[in-house]
């Protein structure tokens, strides 16, 4: 806590979503800084995923401003925000259910930011999988694989795409323990390896200790809190807020 | 010509839209089965209505009362025989849906064969309540009128039901979401028939009512399958109030184009409503998102 | 795949040659005789009105005579009929044709209903040299036509000469003081309005008449009521409305409906049909429409009962008489040249007269010249009343 | 490198059975080839982005008509690239209208569609040109037609092959899948489906355009004709569009069949073909082309290139 912080790779400044009547995101002011994992947790419906995909592009904001290096990138779409740098896996998975495991990881590696040819992309995709330590047979179909080879199938799409800021939602939740511990590790490591820049939303809290440096709470749209890990979770507000809604 | 007959003219040909609308809602809305055999279902009630009056002086409406429980009969059969299987054994709701183009469209040339083969393919038509009647200071002929208040009636009971009764609640939790309707204990399969029964029918009293202005042969269905479907896509998939909606509003739009711009682009001007309510709201009228 | 069926096919045609050679020696067993008609789609009711029953009762007529009589073979030879159905498509249409004459080769080929569906399988016949009764064509390009397809006969006539008939009636009722000069017109917006309503404006105005009300409506026209009403705001003596038969019927009852009784009172398609009749009953009379026909010609009542008795339904007022004469043109040619050489056959076709239910007839370029073209309901049938020269025209009755 | 040359193979054959098969041989096989075309340039859009699109009337109508209108005035070959043309800008616009919307939203809208341009093109005809119907006098031989339609089912064939071994293969698959996934890895779905939905639209008004002499006339209501929307649908549906070769596959069992039904049994042909098609359904549930790939074996998707 000495030197300035070095200038945000991610701005986030009065972002608002509404759906209809409902405000979703109430002006939400953020900044990410490069390298470092931000933890974004909050109470069911606190608008994590509305946030995380209105970054992604898959939601316009309905007013704010979203800086990336700098730019305004509110608005632009997902295809744009990839090849800008911004990727993504989803809180429910999807995988597209007639292309390989390899395949689905591929496909991103030949769009995405990299743009490769078919064979190239095979072969990158076969080191991503190796990478996030996809265990089963890299010609299955999505729905012959466990629940944790399918993350990781997500996971290593969204490397393929050449990602600078990786959004990952809830891709910790379903583990068992040990895939638990060995997926920190993988996220831990992937950040050191590519230079990512991460912004997780987790419930698993053990996760957000051992995973990030910083976290931000939301609640109902707003962002109640950011800062340290432990300096968040003794606030009196995240705790009314959690034990209020989570544990009640 | 005179408001009022503008009015009335809109309200019929809106009425018939809905009319022939509200069976297929519940065939396709409701059931999930993409019917295209709809229109020929309304064939075969036009048939039996036209040979019920000719050979034995059945009045129509008669005939509606007794040809009901037949057309009921008949549905629900089908959906045992034809569409249970293919239920079962679909995925999901698109691959429901290719199946259900390809055995409806084996269906719509079965039924149509069978038609000709009994009843030979010339037109066929009767006059039952060719009567002037005024309404609204408008003279217009009594079937018409009766087929707008078929439109009516049945759209009102098909909300009714739907809205209100057990029954109907289940089976808008099954349109809704088939795959989760188990999970608070829906028989989808057994009220899936009822429903696709009844929207058959619905498709037999739209047959019986419009009988009596029409040609009949077995070529008529495809039409009123393809007009029933853009009211029903119109009106929101599944909602029977918007498929009422959509039909008047396809009335008034036909009428008044044909009043004002030229009868001769009263289709086109339909199409161009249906297709800017779909850019504008591609849920339909009164339908809710679904992604 | 292409390979596997290109050999079936091949070797289906080769077995069905060699059998043919070896029956050609002797005399046939049977005249085969086929046709591809719209039995089923949107084109099977004109098709199973006007054209198959007579198709059907003609075959059972003249194999109630022993079947046509060969000079060739000293015979009657019977007739097998061959049916085949394009199911209103067009390309169906044409290529079946080509079956039946290059596969099947049967001896004749019998013509489709309809414009657009005759005028499609023409090449078809032309190339192969079979002989093409187009009875129900209607056009205005046949003098054209009939040049450069020399095997096609045309029966109905053009759209022009159905206006001038029809307009050329009203000038001789307005003579007789019996109507006056307004008139209301309503065409169907397809091929057969489109020909006929230009000509018939053009004739009306050359006739001195006031058009008062004019539009078109779409084929699929669900409800005619705002056109009857504004035709019957504007207070004309005469209503014409080019219509197909769906708006044929609804076109009548709507008018009724609205008490709309105009003196003349004109529908094209479908008035002759029967079930135009079926419908309206007492209704009908009055009513004038497009077609009509002469009862008293010799063999013509005779006809109506077979017609009837044969197919268990009353023959269309316009066409069927004359599909019926073109079949009785058909066998006389053949009769007359004494065995199946289609090239004579035609040739007898275009030149020489023959005696018909529809009474004498001798084609002219290929075509009929003269034909009915307005009929009207008169105690329960449907009367030809125009062209007035034409032989034993009723007078038009209008009160 | 066997899909390509068995391509060559096949046109090659086709191109060479005028001089074998007669008359009706080759209306046999434009019956086939355009059966072919149809299913395959509609699967070629419809299979991998998974929209049933109804439309295929509507393009093929255009292709027939503009033929009708233009033919004889600019010639039989110009004649040919403007339908191709009035085709291409038709789906642009089109594309651009209404790619967004899905399922029966979509299917209902392209039907739709076939019936405001048949329509249109009706009323444009009665009240300004005043001919509704065309004479279509071009002299365009069957084998000219029928060369012309395996042309085109070759070129079809093969850039849909060649499609399965690109990128744009994959992409196709992925947005048919899941657009939101598709494009949060960057592919830019809307001018792939748009080019595609183009492609496939401007192969079917071809085929119309090259059948358009076979009929000396047309009028919207032939051209326009809504049957051959559905029978391209079913065929392709039945054929199977996993693989390139699934919809052509259909095209054969259907086109002659009907053909042999309407010759067998033509009062009962609507009854046995809508059997048939039941049975279809209930005994060869993934198409001809999953039927026959399980046969031999089940093709390993990832054998060569797309499944």
């Amino acid at each position: 806590m000495s030197a300035p912080a070095p200038a945000p790779v991610l701005s986030l400044r009065g972002v608002t979503k509404r759906f209809g009547g409902l405000l979703a995101l109430a002006g939400i002011d953020l900044d990410v800084r490069p390298g470092e994992v931000l933890g974004l947790i909050g109470p069911n419906g606190s608008g994590k995923s509305t946030l995380l995909s209105v970054i992604a592009g898959r939601q316009r904001p309905s007013a704010g401003a979203i800086r990336l290096d700098g730019r305004d990138v509110a608005g632009r779409d997902s295809v744009r925000l990839c090849r800008a740098g911004i990727a993504c896996t989803f809180q429910l998975v999807r995988l597209p259910d007639t292309l390989s495991a390899r395949d689905n990881v591929a496909v991103a590696a030949m769009y995405g930011r990299r743009r490769l040819g078919i064979e190239r992309a095979r072969h990158l995709a076969d080191e991503l999988l190796e990478r996030v330590a996809f265990g089963a047979d890299r010609h299955a179909l999505p729905a012959a694989l466990t629940y944790s080879d399918q993350k990781r199938v997500e996971l290593a799409r969204a490397l393929a795409t050449e990602p600078r800021i990786l959004l990952l939602d809830e891709w910790l939740a379903g583990l068992t323990p040990t895939e638990l511990a060995d997926a920190l590790d993988l996220v831990a490591g992937l950040r050191r390896d590519h230079a990512l820049t991460l912004v997780v939303v987790e419930h698993v809290m053990a996760a957000i200790r051992t995973l990030c440096e910083r976290v931000a709470v939301l609640d109902a749209g707003r962002l109640i809190a950011e800062g340290s890990v432990e300096a968040c979770l003794s606030d009196p507000e995240v705790v009314r807020v959690y034990l209020g809604d989570e544990d009640a | 010509m005179a408001f009022a007959d503008l009015i009335m003219t809109a309200l019929l040909s809106g009425g018939l839209y809905a009319l022939v609308s509200v069976g297929l809602n519940l065939q396709y809305g409701v059931a999930r089965i993409l019917d295209l055999a709809y229109g020929e279902l309304m064939m075969l009630a036009a048939f039996g209505t036209f040979w019920a009056f000719t050979l034995a002086g059945l009045s129509p409406l008669l005939t509606l009362v007794l040809g009901a429980p037949v057309a009921f009969a008949f549905n629900l059969l089908l959906f045992r025989l034809v569409f249970r299987p293919l239920v079962r054994r679909s995925r999901d709701r698109a691959s429901l849906e290719v199946n259900a183009i390809l055995s409806t469209f084996g269906l719509v040339f079965l039924l149509q064969g069978a038609a000709l083969a009994l009843w030979g393919g010339s037109d066929r038509a009767y006059s039952y309540l060719a009567e002037p009647v005024t309404v609204l200071g408008s003279v217009t002929a009594a079937n018409r009128l009766l087929a707008l208040a078929g439109a009516l009636v049945t759209a009102a009971a098909a909300y009714l039901v739907l809205r209100f009764t057990r029954t109907g609640r289940a089976l808008r939790a099954i349109a809704s979401n088939a795959a989760s309707a188990p999970l608070v204990g829906i028989d989808v399969e057994r009220l899936s028939g009822w429903a696709f029964a009844a929207g058959g029918l619905l498709a037999g009293v739209a047959g019986v009512l419009v009988s009596s202005f029409i040609n009949i042969n077995p070529a008529i269905g495809t039409e009123y399958t393809m007009k029933a479907l853009i009211v029903v896509t119109m009106g929101g998939i599944g909602n029977v109030l918007g498929g009422l909606l959509a039909g008047l509003a396809l009335g008034f739009a036909e009428t008044m184009g044909a009043a004002f711009i030229d009868p001769g682009l009263v289709t086109a001007i339909a199409f161009a409503l249906f297709i800017l309510v779909l850019v504008l709201r591609p849920e339909g009228l009164l339908g809710r998102r679904r992604r | 795949m292409n390979v596997r069926s290109m050999l079936r096919l091949a070797a289906a045609a080769v077995l069905s040659l060699a059998a043919t050679i070896a029956a050609a020696q002797d005399a046939p067993e049977k005249i085969r005789i086929g046709y591809v008609a719209s039995l089923s789609g949107p084109l099977a009711p004109g098709t199973l009105t006007t054209t198959v029953p007579n198709y059907r009762l003609w075959v059972k007529d003249v194999n109630d005579r022993g079947g046509l009589m060969l000079s060739k073979y000293g015979k009657r030879i019977p007739v097998e009929l061959i049916e085949l159905d394009d199911r209103s498509n067009i390309e169906d249409a044409v290529r079946l044709t080509e079956r039946l004459m290059t596969s099947e080769k049967v001896d004749l080929v019998l013509a489709p209903w309809g414009t657009g569906t005759n005028l499609a399988v023409a090449p078809v016949y032309h190339k192969h040299g079979y002989p093409l009764l187009a009875v129900t064509a209607v056009n205005e390009k046949i003098p054209e036509l009939t040049k450069r397809w020399k095997d096609v006969f045309f029966y109905l006539g053009m759209p022009s000469e159905a206006s001038k008939a029809l307009v050329d009636m009203l000038s001789a009722l307005r003579q007789q003081g019996k109507i006056g000069d307004k008139v209301a017109l309503l065409a169907v917006a397809q091929q057969f309005g489109a020909e006929l309503i230009g000509p018939a404006k053009e004739a009306l105005a050359a006739g001195g008449f006031d058009i008062v009300y004019e539009a078109s409506y779409p084929v699929d026209v669900k409800d005619l009521t705002p056109q009857i009403k504004a035709a019957q705001a504007a207070a004309p003596d005469t209503f014409i409305a080019f219509s197909y038969p769906r708006d044929t019927l609804m076109l009548v009852e709507t008018a009724q409906v609205n008490g709309f009784r105009p003196k003349v009172f004109y529908t094209a398609v479908g008035t002759a049909f029967p079930v135009f009749k079926q419908k309206f009953g007492d209704k009908a009379e009055g009513i004038f429409g497009i077609g009509g026909w002469d009862p008293t010609v010799p063999g013509a009542q005779d006809y109506f009962k077979r017609h009837v008795a044969v197919t268990g339904q009353e023959p269309d007022r316009w066409a069927s008489p004359l599909t019926y004469a073109s079949l009785q043109m058909l066998e006389q040619a053949i009769e007359k040249v004494g065995e199946i050489d289609r090239e004579k056959i035609s040739a007898s076709l275009g030149s020489d007269t023959f005696q018909t239910i529809a009474g004498p007839i001798r084609l002219e370029n290929n075509r009929l010249v003269k034909q009915w073209w307005v009929g009207q309901w008169q105690g329960g049938e449907f009367k030809g009343v125009a062209p007035a020269d034409m032989p034993n025209a009723v007078p038009p009755v209008v009160d | 490198m066997l899909a390509p040359a068995a391509i060559l193979a096949a046109a090659a054959a086709v191109a060479a059975a005028p001089m074998v098969v007669g008359s009706y041989g080759i209306s046999v096989l434009i019956n086939l080839l355009n059966a072919i075309v149809l299913a395959t340039a509609w699967a070629f859009f419809s299979g991998p982005t998974r929209y049933v699109s109804l439309a295929a009337g509507a393009f093929f109508g255009t292709g027939a008509y503009a033929v009708a209108v233009l033919g004889e005035a600019i010639g039989y070959v110009p004649s040919l690239l403007a339908a191709a043309l009035t085709g291409a800008v038709l789906a642009a616009i089109v594309g651009l209208a209404t790619l967004r919307l899905r399922g029966m939203y979509f299917v209902i809208f392209t039907f739709g569609l076939s019936e405001l341009v048949r329509e249109l093109v009706n009323w444009w005809e009665f009240n300004v040109t005043h001919t509704v119907g065309r004479y279509v006098f071009l002299d365009v031989g069957e084998a000219e037609i029928l060369w012309q339609l395996a042309a085109l089912a070759a070129v079809l064939l093969f850039g849909w092959w060649l499609r399965d071994r690109s990128r744009i293969g994959y992409a196709l698959e992925v947005i048919g899948a899941d657009e939101t996934v598709a494009r949060q890895i960057g592919i830019g779905s809307i001018g792939l489906k748009l080019a595609t939905f183009v492609l496939s639209s401007v192969a079917i008004t071809l085929a119309g355009a090259i059948l358009a002499p076979r009929w000396s006339f047309m009028d919207p209501t032939i051209a326009f004709n809504p049957t051959i929307s559905f029978m391209t649908v079913v065929t392709a549906l039945l054929g199977g569009m996993r693989r390139f070769w699934g919809p052509a596959l259909g095209a054969v069992p259907l086109a002659l069949l009907s053909d042999y039904l309407a010759t067998t049994v033509p009062d009962y042909f609507s009854i046995v073909l809508g059997l048939a098609f039941l049975a279809i359904v209930f005994f060869v549930p993934d198409g001809l082309s999953g039927l026959l790939a399980r046969r031999t074996g089940g093709l390993r998707p990832q054998a060569a290139g797309l499944p």
